[in-house]
């Protein structure tokens, strides 16, 4: 096995791995999105249910499937948790350095497994803006975090010569 | 970071059981029993000093080597070399016989499943000296093929490293026939192989294997750790790669850990009792779990191969659709002790090299999990087991966004 | 060939003292027990995997590296390496820092009264590299003078090591001054200290000394063997020197010797325990058991310095026309247990190269005799010593071909 | 100090060693010789009384000194005791090799302790015929013994750039 590496996890990360909240895929949801963490293969992909509320588009429900790690699975677990009645605007604003506090700091090399948790969120409401005209919040140019997400994706398709699917 | 509070959170499992011998693992309390003399009651002295505790402490040390030299066929105790891990072994055979040639241009070649403490000195090797290195492909089940060997031999050839049995997938190399090949291309060319987790598990002779070189590893069979062995033909000419003060030995410097080896000794002692009795019950207990698994879990692979050619301690299962690293979390739940091939255990990201050796696609090393099975295993033990990983693997792959049943794949 | 008739003839002495804590020596029981747990209870585990006894292994090593950052102001547990010995913390220092400084014409000063494992990888980084190696000579008590140091010091200076206790004559060196010369040369240039027979001898502050690294030995407080300590400043590139599968540590691969790392944390802990009495007895012990030889043997040497220069645990006394390996036996039949620099002891039939570097004649090296005072020493194996050592002295004199008495000299 | 030798002597070093016989220097000796292993400062002194018995020229007595390891003075003591009541010829036959076999085996880094006895011996029987006719089982060529004795010497010399004698 390649060299591994020492995970001090919080007792957090543990914690929401043993429960995650808003697990599942959801039926109908307004905007799905997906993101692959290609350097590893991990995917997570996040379903939103957004209402109109008095003029503000509010996340009601998120949830989230994960095919990663068990920092993964916990960062998904906060962000949903994170987002559900927050107006899309607020939910923008969370960066993967919020997720990984909230689980008691995560190990360097599992910033990404956080990361991938925020990418699909912006994606999702990039989608759910396509073809609409962006507020005037939302950047045109990529965020860090989709920047990262993208670039770990491209990294595995020129590792492994294709995307991280299923054969 | 301290972890005291992830393993309150982790809590006490009611059952427990340890499957990850391969990367470290529990001494007997013989062992322990053994070594604990050598402490502060007799033999604390240092093996080369002409004093009672020193002549104890070599006599000590000597012991072991000669029990050694009966479990191997190594010739004499002056044919062993203590070093404090099996890595260390591995780096002196590798790097101490590349410096060892003096030669600038030379070859090593290894296969491409070695463990990382045969790789990497060989790249140390070619960055350091300038050398070449070749990782000889194996096959879908791990096998180094002796025409596929013989066609990287040349007069440069330094080294040649294949591993008796693979870490990860238990395949046993043919190395008696490997050895010929390499022998009769290049008769200067030295052949090491890496027997850690080969010991204990198999035969071993080196005079019929016709090795030059040999590495153990004394945690590997149950002993403690910070013991390293390394067999070095008569006529192999080493350099040391560290140096310092020596003691009895020449090729590893400072002081011999003498409870470690006499613990190392205990612990070859009890894995060769009634030794084929003990493979023949290791090694049903093995096909018990391996079956049990393939069977009630859906979409597994098996990696490596299957029977007598399989090390009879080695299960490894590839869960497709699910993590490693996840799994083993969710197992340690469960007081399954056990771990993965995932490129996300991984510092680089990337999956073990082991498992892309033999074609597995990224994702189907992704849910690889490495059992070793020991000879304290009971039935209860595996049936404990087949309960608890397939509810394992059905909990993951609910959470999973990735599986067959997903109705955007 | 084993020594089990050498053992039998040489018999149980009535009263035993240990005084060969230099070369290796007995684990008080506490840090024994210590240990246990660590075998088969809990902590057995691997410390970068992801399951309970994995992170158990992890708290453990972790908690021990915290305590040391404490004993040594060390910064934070990332910069501390564990290795298998004193030895190898002292190659990863001298050669890990030569490679890293991917220099081919770079010089590496030593003292010349370092320890081997520090001037053997100097060496070899000579060899290896391309490097040039100085020792610098130290004065007739064995103290290297910055001055005489500044004086070697070119850009060209890779790295300097100077101990900071000498492990035979006790020399205690004034390493901050050294390294402020060595600094105000060359900021570039690293300094390494070997604090092997330093720590729990002496104060040891690594930001107050202003060295880059520093190395220790787990059995030289007392520990088990199996552990060596590496000091890395934060922002000091090194190379591994050996290659392999990383644990928790980039710097040396392997698995970590769990027990043995928690061993040493107990010892660490005796140690420091009402420090500065512990040390002032053992210094007293010291003086009882150095004057009494000096006064109570005619024809003597004192190798070292005396009083507050010299380590609180070092008594080494030349005994003038006897040779010192016949005295280690004539002492250990009378359960006085000891060590010798004379030639007759070496591999290279030369006497120690630290009694030679402060001036000793051949002669004069051939009967000295080495003694390590622990805190578990009472006053009773003092007056032992004092009442066994004139003795042997005076029957191997009786014996010796060469005395001030003979009638032909 | 210099790297240690591991030294598994044998039981009959240790005997040797406790009581060797044969010790200390003679009065009026017939001849006496040294022999110093320069390569680590050793000496030893070899004392005879020889005689005449029925035309033989016997060892009636030999005592010893030395300067060196348990070993040397062990074969000091065992060499002794061999070439005692044997006639000069006989005695010049006896090897280093014996001498270290009667010892239950040297280790090899500890066979000059012996050979370095046996040197003496050949010496102090040189001396004795020193001016002489030497009889013709005497070789005018040094033996190999006596070579390396003064091999070591002239290393020494060389080395240290003295003799091994006490300043
Ligand atoms: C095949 C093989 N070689 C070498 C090693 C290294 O041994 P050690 O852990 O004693 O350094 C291992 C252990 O993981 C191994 O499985
Ligand atoms: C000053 C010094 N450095 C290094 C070492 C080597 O330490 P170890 O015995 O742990 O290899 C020693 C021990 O003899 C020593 O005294
Ligand atoms: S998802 Fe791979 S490391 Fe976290
Ligand atoms: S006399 Fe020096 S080694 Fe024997």
């Amino acid at each position: 096995m390649s060299s591994r590496i020492p995970l001090p996890y919080s007792p957090k990360v543990l914690k929401y791995f043993k429960n995650p909240k808003n697990l599942g895929p959801m039926e109908n949801p307004t905007v799905e999105a997906m993101a692959g963490s290609p350097a590893c293969g991990d995917m997570i992909r996040l379903y939103l249910r957004i209402a109109d509320v008095g003029g503000e588009e509010v996340i009601k429900e998120a949830t989230f499937e994960s095919y990663g790690c068990a920092a993964n699975i916990a960062a998904a677990s906060v962000l949903t948790e994170l987002i559900k009645g927050k107006t899309i605007k607020e939910a923008w604003k969370i960066s993967w350095k919020e997720i990984s506090d909230e689980l008691g700091g995560l190990p360097p090399i599992k910033y990404h497994c956080s990361i991938l948790a925020v990418g699909a969120l912006k994606r999702a409401v990039r989608a759910y803006y396509g073809g609409k005209e962006l507020p005037p919040w939302l950047p045109k140019e990529l965020t860090a975090e989709e920047r990262q997400t993208m670039e770990e994706e491209e990294m595995i398709e020129r590792i492994y010569g294709r995307s991280p699917k299923m054969k | 970071m301290s972890v005291e509070g992830l393993l309150r959170e982790h809590g006490q499992p009611e059952r427990e059981v340890y499957f990850d011998h391969e990367n470290s693992g529990w001494v007997p309390p013989e062992v322990v029993e053994a070594m604990l003399p050598y402490f502060n009651r007799k033999g604390f002295g240092h093996p080369s000093i002409t004093n009672k505790p020193g002549w104890e402490a070599y006599e000590a040390v000597w012991r072991v080597k000669e029990h050694l030299v009966k479990e191997l066929n190594a010739g004499g105790p002056q044919n062993l070399v203590f070093t404090h891990s099996g890595t260390e072994a591995n780096n002196l055979a590798v790097l101490g016989s590349a410096i060892a040639s003096g030669r600038k241009g030379g070859k090593v070649i290894v296969s491409s499943v070695e463990h990382l403490s045969v790789i990497f000195p060989a790249e140390f090797a070619a960055k350091l000296l300038g050398m070449k290195v070749i990782k000889v492909p194996v096959d879908e089940e791990g096998f180094v093929d002796p025409e596929v060997l013989s066609a990287y031999m040349d007069k440069d050839t330094v080294l040649v490293s294949v591993q008796a049995v693979n870490h990860e997938i238990g395949t046993i190399q043919r190395v008696k026939e490997l050895v010929k090949v390499v022998k009769e291309n290049n008769p200067e060319a030295l052949f090491h192989t890496d027997a850690c987790d080969a010991f204990g598990r198999i035969k071993l002779d080196v005079k019929e294997l016709g090795v030059d070189l040999l590495t153990l590893s004394s945690h590997k069979i149950l002993g403690p750790k910070g013991v390293g062995v390394l067999y070095v033909k008569e006529g192999v000419k080493l350099e040391p790669v560290i140096r310092g003060q020596l003691s009895t030995q020449t090729l590893w410097p400072g002081v011999e850990n003498v409870p470690a080896i006499v613990g190392f000794g205990k612990a070859m002692e009890l894995a060769f009792k009634d030794f084929s009795n003990q493979v023949r019950r290791v090694k049903s207990l093995r096909d018990k779990l391996l079956n049990g698994l393939l069977n009630e879990v859906p979409e597994t692979l098996l990696n490596g191969p299957k029977g007598d050619l399989r090390a009879p301690d080695n299960v490894n299962i590839s869960f497709l659709y699910v993590e490693g690293e996840a799994v083993t979390v969710e197992l340690s739940l469960k007081g399954i002790y056990a771990s993965s091939g995932s490129a996300c255990t991984s510092r680089i990201l990337e999956p073990s090299h082991v498992l892309l050796a033999i074609g597995r696609k990224h994702e189907e090393a992704h849910g690889s999990i490495l059992f070793k099975i020991t000879r304290y295993h009971t039935d209860g033990d595996i049936d404990y087991a087949l309960q608890v990983v397939p509810e394992a693997i059905k909990r993951l792959r609910s959470i999973s966004s990735l599986k067959p049943s997903h109705p955007k794949q």
